[in-house]
């Protein structure tokens, strides 16, 4: 297992080479890329921000928690941050098991998580020259419903 | 004592910085680092209850705060 | 959308490419891969054989099917057949949707279709030199389950 | 009428052949030439009611044949 906060492109078929075991029958590799367009507006590309040194300890928890998850040690994740042309991969992820259920399965899960505890923002830029911070995606987890299951510590 | 917050963001926009240094009572909690905050100019892009990692870690509003505490704001990620 | 038997080697990243669009904000690519061990039994390599041309329309009417259900065109599919050491990749698909629940799917709903139509069939070298046609895995539908649900035109 | 009966896999071993030739009355089904497969050395290899395509296709048990057609008998596939 493996995760990274990273400023360099992402070498996805690195990632597949890295998950890839003789006792592995299944590898699932997924990547997030920028969009040309996002609810109606052309995006020209994005400038990924994050905390930095924490969003490197939780990618880190978010992959060991699906390697014990779904029995695997074979997860790696990096998610890229600055600037990113359209196409460009901002998230990649690979897993593998024996079997394809639960690499599939680990793979979705780590980019489930992503999107709702990584501490990492965007900027989109437009084709008029504007920029501005966006939230999370339809169909991901809102601030309010990801807040009430962070595994909080009962006390530092 | 003092505690640092960290502003990423829309928030550090807002405040125009990435960071602030608080001054708070002892044992006063997160909630208690988000008041002060609030009362800044910028202060007003806070939600009621925002998310907060101390020393790298999410927590809760409740946790009381120590001396030097490093006390990030997160704004609604967007990674992925 | 693209489907095809092959025996050379398969290029994983090609297919990455193949389905990256500017349009797709997610990719997602299933490797299958030659397992050291089978139900117990150490593999040294697996000779895959196909009905080639019904395995070539098969897979493209499951890659078509595919791209109807999820909503994209941007789904391709190789088979590797002839003699493959551990490791090799027998099976690649990509898939690509603007969202990433989309893609996941397309790619997990290919991999089982497969398992279930494409007429293909694999013989086990084990370690002592033996050799063996085995049938499906273990977790994938049975032969029998298999037969229920093809689609069978009322009459050719 | 005759019919290219395509065998694969352990069914063309137990056969010894990739294909037969089967010679079958007009109106034959498929069931019928599986029949006619099944009484040859090997034949037994054969399950009750194999997956059978025909000129490419999945086809029913009951559909009948006509000359010419290439009957495929399909072992448990095992691709992926």
């Amino acid at each position: 297992m493996r995760a990274a906060i990273t400023s360099a492109p992402i070498d996805a078929p690195a990632l597949l080479r890295e998950v890839a075991q003789p006792a592995n029958g299944a590898a699932v590799l997924f990547l997030g890329t920028v969009r040309e367009q996002n609810e109606g507006r052309a995006v020209t590309g994005i400038d990924y921000a994050a905390y930095e040194r924490m969003a490197e300890l939780e990618l880190e928890k978010i992959v060991r928690e699906a390697c014990d998850q779904f029995g695997t040690e074979h997860v790696v994740a990096e998610h890229r941050i600055g600037h990113l042309d359209v196409g460009e991969a901002s998230v990649a992820i690979a897993a593998a098991h024996p079997h394809r259920a639960r690499a599939f399965e680990a793979a979705r899960w780590v980019i489930e998580e992503v999107k709702i505890r990584l501490p990492v923002w965007k900027r989109e830029e437009y084709v008029d020259g504007t920029r501005e911070w966006v939230g999370n995606h339809a169909g991901t987890p809102s601030y309010e419903a990801a807040d009430s299951r962070f595994p909080i510590p009962d006390s530092r | 004592m003092t505690v640092t917050a960290l502003l990423f963001a829309s928030y550090a926009d807002a405040f125009g910085a990435d960071s602030v240094v608080l001054d708070l009572r002892p044992g006063a909690t997160i909630a208690d680092a988000v008041d002060a905050l609030r009362s800044r100019p910028g202060g007003s892009v806070l939600p009621s209850s925002p998310l907060v990692a101390v020393n790298l870690v999410y927590a809760d509003a409740r946790d009381t705060l120590e001396h030097g505490d490093e006390v990030a704001i997160i704004p609604p990620v967007a990674g992925g």
